[in-house]
């Protein structure tokens, strides 16, 4: 078996040669869009010509079988071009009206689903989990499946206020916007690590562990030649554990999830937010984590009902209050949502201004 | 008396502002140390620099408070502020007075110091300025004998200070002037006898305007509100429109909750939005009142910037009743010293070492539930802290959850 | 010359007995109140009792003298009851609406000046500077006169959107609520200390002077036993020279002051707010600060012409943005006012959104 | 193949959205790795544990990057997963494809791989899930030789990312595609050759929609903006209110700098106050467009919560022209790798060192003066430094100010 001649630094192609020719004549020339319902919008240029998007929901981790199967129904209706989402959708682009409601229908029948687009809830920016990263601490792919099952009107037809991103990251690294979603899942250890001393010092830097506690729990241990953690100071993240192997975190029942709300990446009416911690702890479920997805389903029901149109979920709640949040969701309040992590001081509330 | 030529601070007793420098010059027209006081200033204002040595301790028997030394490296040349120590004088609650009772306090002050005062300090006491070692303890036998008695200062409780509330403002939620003169009996030893860490502050006021500014200057501040709904006077609200106030402009769109209407006719409050903030109602007071229970919010932890950047007062408990003999009120107070004892290390004031043990310790340390009150917003990143116990909840909940088929978030 | 027998722990005397007898009676049951101008203001209670206050301006260091004055005008008009309020102004109160006229004419013939009621600026909350404190690096009181002087008008009759608060702090210990005012001065130093290493060892504790300094520029200094202060770290704060007497810091040519806007105490609309930096150094200008005065009246008058009624100057400005602060007033942005202390983090702009 | 059997799995393949696991199995039909994965992740859904063990150093020759290193701890019960590393396969700009190169793609994977992949990675790769070290090799081969290359991992420039912008969107201020081409042409090495203290990423947004998460998401973000008004089709603005928009409510109210006014017939916006938030814009797509300068906003230092806690980026350049050849872009990214490569520890993103070192010692450091518009809101705490420039130039001010009998505040 021969392989070809390798280059090196070439970059990918350039993206011209991906584009079809109604986005090559209107590059930078549309107009203005519609969405004509979730699944579906139509892009119009200066020049007349009209883009209909196709948006199709994908798991994101895809076998090439199911790839391919994209790149016939690209051939079959739009000349062979399709594309990718930021958030991991597929998206069949058609310049011909006409070839619209048989793509749709192919598509139906192929047991594709649209959906994502306008005020609802598209794909989830998720990580590896179990599938493929060391680091995980549940599986994000099957929380994304659990979630997205439960939350699928919202993806197909039922709309909200406004967009409802959601994301999952498996550990505290967070691979994802999962710090800046309207509700995240991130999953969670909470156990003091354990350190396997005998191979501490073959493995690992003494000061790149030492400088990997964000809480300065982690101290030279010079008896061991290893460290040792206070276990007062220590936050759980892990960190320790991912610069050094001999250090073990992971607890199967007792590593759970937390969930985290009101984050928002874009500047429309008001600057992009964090998400913050409203739920500290909910076991680790596989295979369809219950009481997350309906903890979710409750948080974007309660979201639906209160907030005002184009309000995101964190708009909503800063207009409404955190207190009237906690008190319309009937989340208990925890000491956990009380930062002490860097940034109590701004974060406690300095005025008798509240509700009840 | 010695005549000083003092150009520089001349010019301070011109414009329409009363000058301080002309009470100086009043002053000493027939006393040494304001006089010298007089000239001492224009020293300062001729080099740009001050010459007020750091303080001593001072003071009198069995007090470690109340007095604040202070010399002058100059005190050769302006022998009459060698020594210039001010005197702390516990106001009483409001800053009310009788002619009589400061009259006295005037005659005893020009008879053993400069004859300055501040009236008052931005504690709140009315500060003596200026006199020597050896007066102290006669001033303090001649005042206290009248009733009066020393303010605090050092690592002491300081005295305590509030707004005139119900004595003369319609707003008050409980009454200031009553617990500020209540904590400062009980607390007589704490203000004397320094043992704290640091100095704490208590400051109260009636409602979130929060006249004594309690929430920025404040170790505690008890600022007053209420649970109850806002009474309309529609006939006043009629009223204030037909005087001119764009109601839409000035209180409908001003309300932080959106929470008040009003459509030209009727002003509509939606109660339970309301977060109490007192626009409305300080803005049109005739028309607009609270009703309902009384109480107060108490916040903790206010500072200037020293060290770690200045801080405002974080709410703790949002509400506690505050009615005499406040006794839920002392047995939290001494529940926050009893924790800050154990807590901090030497001139760390409270709101410090909440911040560096966290807020969860204080709390319960203190006792306190987490409520969403007490905060602004939740944490953001996912680093924080189980305890056993926290853990032992969330599954004996999840476990509750799984026989009733009923999740409680 | 005998004196009386001492006593202690008494505390104040108890507040009723200076209380004049229309308080005593309408206590906790006011009603409302009306200014009537920026000098006074009626009180009516439930019984319709009514109270007018007279509010005159002090300069707060007082002279026995001024006091004798005051309680003299108390006696002719209000019984010998009158008050002071926290920020040190005098009040007479009288009950009898007959009086009230006759009491500010007296008040005028001895020269005292009425206001400071309602939406204007009232007395300036301020601390000892040269007068009598040795942290001082500036004088407050003067500062304060000359301040005073130049916006007396917005004392006395002329109306601002709200209430404008002024605060000076002759240093950073920021004695008053200086870190919550409309517009606050403070006194600062712009050069490193330097230390008198042979008083170090008798005068001062090395712990405390190391814990003093915010910024950690401070370590020990075995070989002077002393301390040594790293000059790349230092804010000039002085905290060392407070708690130190052989760390100087004075330096009449460099000490200056540093303007502060926007903060808040009360919770009314929006929640306390501090004061932000605008700009950072003005050369100490005894005995008048003409450039620090002309520098405050700016800020006022662009706020008096800018802002909607009832809105504080920090709401104006958080309403309008810093930017269009700094482009309305021409102060010229610096280096100085992006935080670079502890929130650097929460200040700087994490949006597209701003104003050109 | 072997059979496994994955009954808590399999509850993953029921319900509407499209599964994962069907793919996993799908692969594994014809895939002997891809089918020891859905055995080896039905053994973590059983334990609730994961057995991947932390990367090793692997990868192709010449490269430091590009390859995720993984094995797992059940290689011999899982041998098709023992290794089972990434291969990150750098996208092309705005993730547009052709069946045919697809169709390559996945041949090429099916080859040599485990047939999974993920369309696509957070960071933007196209990333191909799940080979053995010694087919890599011939994976580089078989891509480079067709056009592709590999993308960034390890402490290198990660590669950078883009929304479609102009390509399929009428609001993008700059072409995203074009500068997301550009500039991962311009800097191979740096992708390639892990040399820089961490990661690095770059994410180009159109507009401040932001919709591939730059603000949040990337070391660098470039998001684009104009400077110039919003025209306005007063015509369509009718038509938005007949079919029932309620442009006072949604518009008008909802606008950040309250700069829009409309009379129930024509639309106004003050386009001096506007801060180009797009809400506007986007809601009323047919009606309003910006018009004028189009450029961007360089904000710095986003990243994930390890160590100092999740950061946006920071505003550091409010405006560049981003036009080809975009020198004066690759110039700025040049003096921030500079200061960064001088000024950080091992492990440390850019934003981190930012805060550690101060805003000021960057801005100064690559050149760029103090703006407004960096910051939300000026310091608090009166601690700063002035350096010796700074006390002079200020001296100067006031000298020429004396001088002119003006102020320059
Ligand atoms: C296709 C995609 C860009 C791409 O290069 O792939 C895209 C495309 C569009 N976005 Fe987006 N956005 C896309 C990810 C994002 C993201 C990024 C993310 O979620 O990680 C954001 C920021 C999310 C956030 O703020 O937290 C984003 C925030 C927006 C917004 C702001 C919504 C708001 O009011 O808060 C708009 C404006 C709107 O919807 O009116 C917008 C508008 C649009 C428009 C209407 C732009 C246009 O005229 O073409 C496009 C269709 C909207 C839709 O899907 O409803 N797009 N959009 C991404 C689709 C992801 C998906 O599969 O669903
Ligand atoms: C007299 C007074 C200023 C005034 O002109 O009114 C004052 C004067 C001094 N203050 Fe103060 N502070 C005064 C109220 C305040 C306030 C305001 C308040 O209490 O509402 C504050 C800000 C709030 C706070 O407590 O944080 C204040 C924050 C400080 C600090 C900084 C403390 C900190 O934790 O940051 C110091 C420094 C220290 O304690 O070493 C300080 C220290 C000092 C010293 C003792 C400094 C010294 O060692 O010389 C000053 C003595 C001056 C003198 O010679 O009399 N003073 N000091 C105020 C007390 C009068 C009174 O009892 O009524
Ligand atoms: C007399 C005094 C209390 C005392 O115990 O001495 C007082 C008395 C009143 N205050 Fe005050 N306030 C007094 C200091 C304060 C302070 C503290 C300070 O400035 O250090 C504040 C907080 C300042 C801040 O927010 O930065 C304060 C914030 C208010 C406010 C809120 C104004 C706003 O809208 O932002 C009101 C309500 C109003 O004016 O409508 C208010 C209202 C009032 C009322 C109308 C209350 C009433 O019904 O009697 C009183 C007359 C108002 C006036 O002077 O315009 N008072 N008031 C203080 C007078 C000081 C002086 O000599 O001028
Ligand atoms: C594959 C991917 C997640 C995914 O499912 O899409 C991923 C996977 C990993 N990330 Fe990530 N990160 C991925 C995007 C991100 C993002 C999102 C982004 O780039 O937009 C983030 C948050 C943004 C940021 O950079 O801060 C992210 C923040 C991290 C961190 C935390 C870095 C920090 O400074 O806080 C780590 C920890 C580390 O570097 O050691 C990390 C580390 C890792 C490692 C290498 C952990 C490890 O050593 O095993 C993961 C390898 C998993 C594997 O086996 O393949 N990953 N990682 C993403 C890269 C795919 C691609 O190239 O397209
Ligand atoms: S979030 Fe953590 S566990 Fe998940 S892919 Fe990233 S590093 Fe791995
Ligand atoms: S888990 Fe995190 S907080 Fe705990 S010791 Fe390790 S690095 Fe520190
Ligand atoms: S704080 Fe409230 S109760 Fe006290 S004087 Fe001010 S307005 Fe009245
Ligand atoms: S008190 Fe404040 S929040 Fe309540 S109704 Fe009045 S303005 Fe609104
Ligand atoms: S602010 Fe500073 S100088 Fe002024 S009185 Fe307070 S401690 Fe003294
Ligand atoms: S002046 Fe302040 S910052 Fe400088 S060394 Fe002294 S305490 Fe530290
Ligand atoms: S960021 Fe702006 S330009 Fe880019 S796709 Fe989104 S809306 Fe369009
Ligand atoms: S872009 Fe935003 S700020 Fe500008 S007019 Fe539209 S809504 Fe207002």
């Amino acid at each position: 078996m021969t392989v070809p001649q390798r280059k090196t630094d070439i970059g990918p192609p350039k993206y011209d040669q991906f584009l079809p020719p109604v986005i090559k004549k209107n590059y930078g020339k549309w107009k203005y869009h519609e969405v004509i319902n979730h699944g579906t919008m139509v892009h119009v240029g200066e020049s007349g010509d009209k883009i209909w998007t196709v948006r199709v929901a994908s798991p994101r981790l895809l076998s090439t079988d199911t790839i391919r199967e994209h790149c016939d129904v690209a051939e079959k209706f739009c000349d062979g071009f399709f594309r990718y989402t930021t958030r991991n959708n597929v998206e069949f682009l058609v310049s011909d009206e006409s070839k619209l409601e048989p793509l749709k229908k192919d598509l139906t029948a192929r047991g594709f689903k649209m959906g994502g687009i306008g005020y609802g809830i598209t794909n989830v920016v998720h990580t590896q989990g179990w599938v493929h990263c060391h680091s995980a601490c549940t599986d994000a792919s099957g929380l994304v499946k659990a979630m997205m099952d439960e939350l699928f009107e919202y993806f197909e037809s039922k709309s909200l206020p406004n967009k409802v991103r959601l994301a999952v990251a498996c550990c505290v690294n967070m691979c994802g916007a999962v710090h800046c979603s309207d509700i995240a899942v991130v999953a969670v250890h909470t156990k003091v690590p354990t350190i396997n001393h005998e191979n501490f010092k073959n493995m690992c830097e003494l000061p790149t562990v030492i400088g990997s506690c964000p809480t300065r729990a982690i101290s030279p241990d010079p008896a061991n030649k290893s460290v040792k953690i206070n276990a007062d100071k220590c936050m759980y993240c892990g960190n320790c554990f991912t610069v050094c192997p001999p250090i073990s975190i992971k607890d199967p029942e007792r590593d759970g999830i937390a969930i985290l709300v009101g984050g928002k990446i874009n500047s429309l009416r008001t600057s992009p937010k964090f998400s913050k911690l409203v739920i500290p702890y909910i076991s680790n479920e596989p295979p369809r984590w219950p009481k997350a997805v309906a903890a979710i389903k409750h948080i974007v029901e309660v979201y639906a009902a209160n907030a005002r149109k184009h309000e995101r979920v964190g708009e909503w709640i800063e207009r409404i209050g955190w207190e009237r949040f906690f008190s319309l969701t009937g989340i208990d309040f925890t000491f956990q949502s009380i930062d002490d992590f860097t940034f109590m001081r701004d974060t406690m509330r300095t005025s008798s201004t509240f509700k009840w | 008396m010695k005549k000083y030529n003092t150009p520089l601070i001349d010019e301070l007793e011109k414009g329409p502002w009363p000058s301080f420098v002309t009470e100086m010059k009043k002053a000493g027209k027939h006393n040494e140390m304001a006089n010298d006081a007089v000239g001492h200033l224009e020293k300062c204002y001729s080099t740009k620099v001050g010459y007020w040595k750091h303080g001593g301790i001072v003071g009198v028997l069995g007090y470690g408070g109340g007095v604040i030394g202070r010399y002058s490296e100059l005190g050769a040349e302006f022998p009459g502020v060698a020594h210039f120590h001010t005197v702390r004088i516990n106001q009483p609650s409001g800053f009310f007075y009788t002619s009589k009772a400061m009259k006295e306090i005037c005659d005893i002050w020009d008879k053993y110091g400069s004859g300055l005062t501040n009236v008052h300090g931005s504690t709140g006491d009315l500060v003596l300025l200026g006199t020597k070692t050896d007066a102290l303890e006669d001033i303090f036998a001649e005042y206290s004998s009248r009733g009066w008695d020393l303010g605090g200062s050092g690592s002491a409780l300081r005295t305590p200070s509030c707004c005139v509330g119900p004595a003369r403002c319609e707003w008050s939620n409980y009454d200031t002037m009553d617990l500020c003169y209540n904590l400062t009996q009980a607390y007589q030893d704490e203000i004397h006898r320094p043992m704290f860490s640091y100095k704490f502050k208590i400051k109260m006021s009636g409602c979130a305007c929060d006249c004594v500014a309690s929430i920025a200057r404040a170790d505690m501040s008890i600022i007053g509100t209420w649970k109850g709904d806002i009474l309309i006077d529609q006939k006043e609200v009629k009223n204030y429109a037909a005087k001119g106030m764009d109601i839409n402009a000035e209180i409908v769109n001003m309300c932080p909750t959106s929470c008040i209407s009003y459509d030209g006719k009727e002003m509509k409050i939606n109660n339970a939005e309301c977060n109490r903030c007192m626009h409305c109602i300080t803005k049109m007071t005739k028309a607009l009142r609270p009703s309902g229970e009384r109480g107060a919010t108490i916040c903790i932890g206010s500072k200037a910037p020293i060290v770690v950047g200045s801080l405002l007062s974080w709410v703790i408990v949002p509400f506690i009743k505050a009615e005499a003999p406040y006794t839920e009120l002392k047995e939290l107070i001494g529940k926050i010293w009893e924790w800050w004892d154990d807590n901090a290390k030497p001139r760390e004031r409270i709101g410090e070492v909440i911040e560096m043990k966290g807020m969860r310790s204080f709390l319960e340390g203190i006792g306190i539930a987490p409520m969403a009150q007490q905060i602004k917003e939740p944490r953001k990143d996912p680093f924080m802290f189980y305890t056993e116990d926290d853990m032992a909840a969330f599954k004996a909940k999840e476990a509750e959850e799984k026989k009733t088929g009923k999740y409680k978030f």
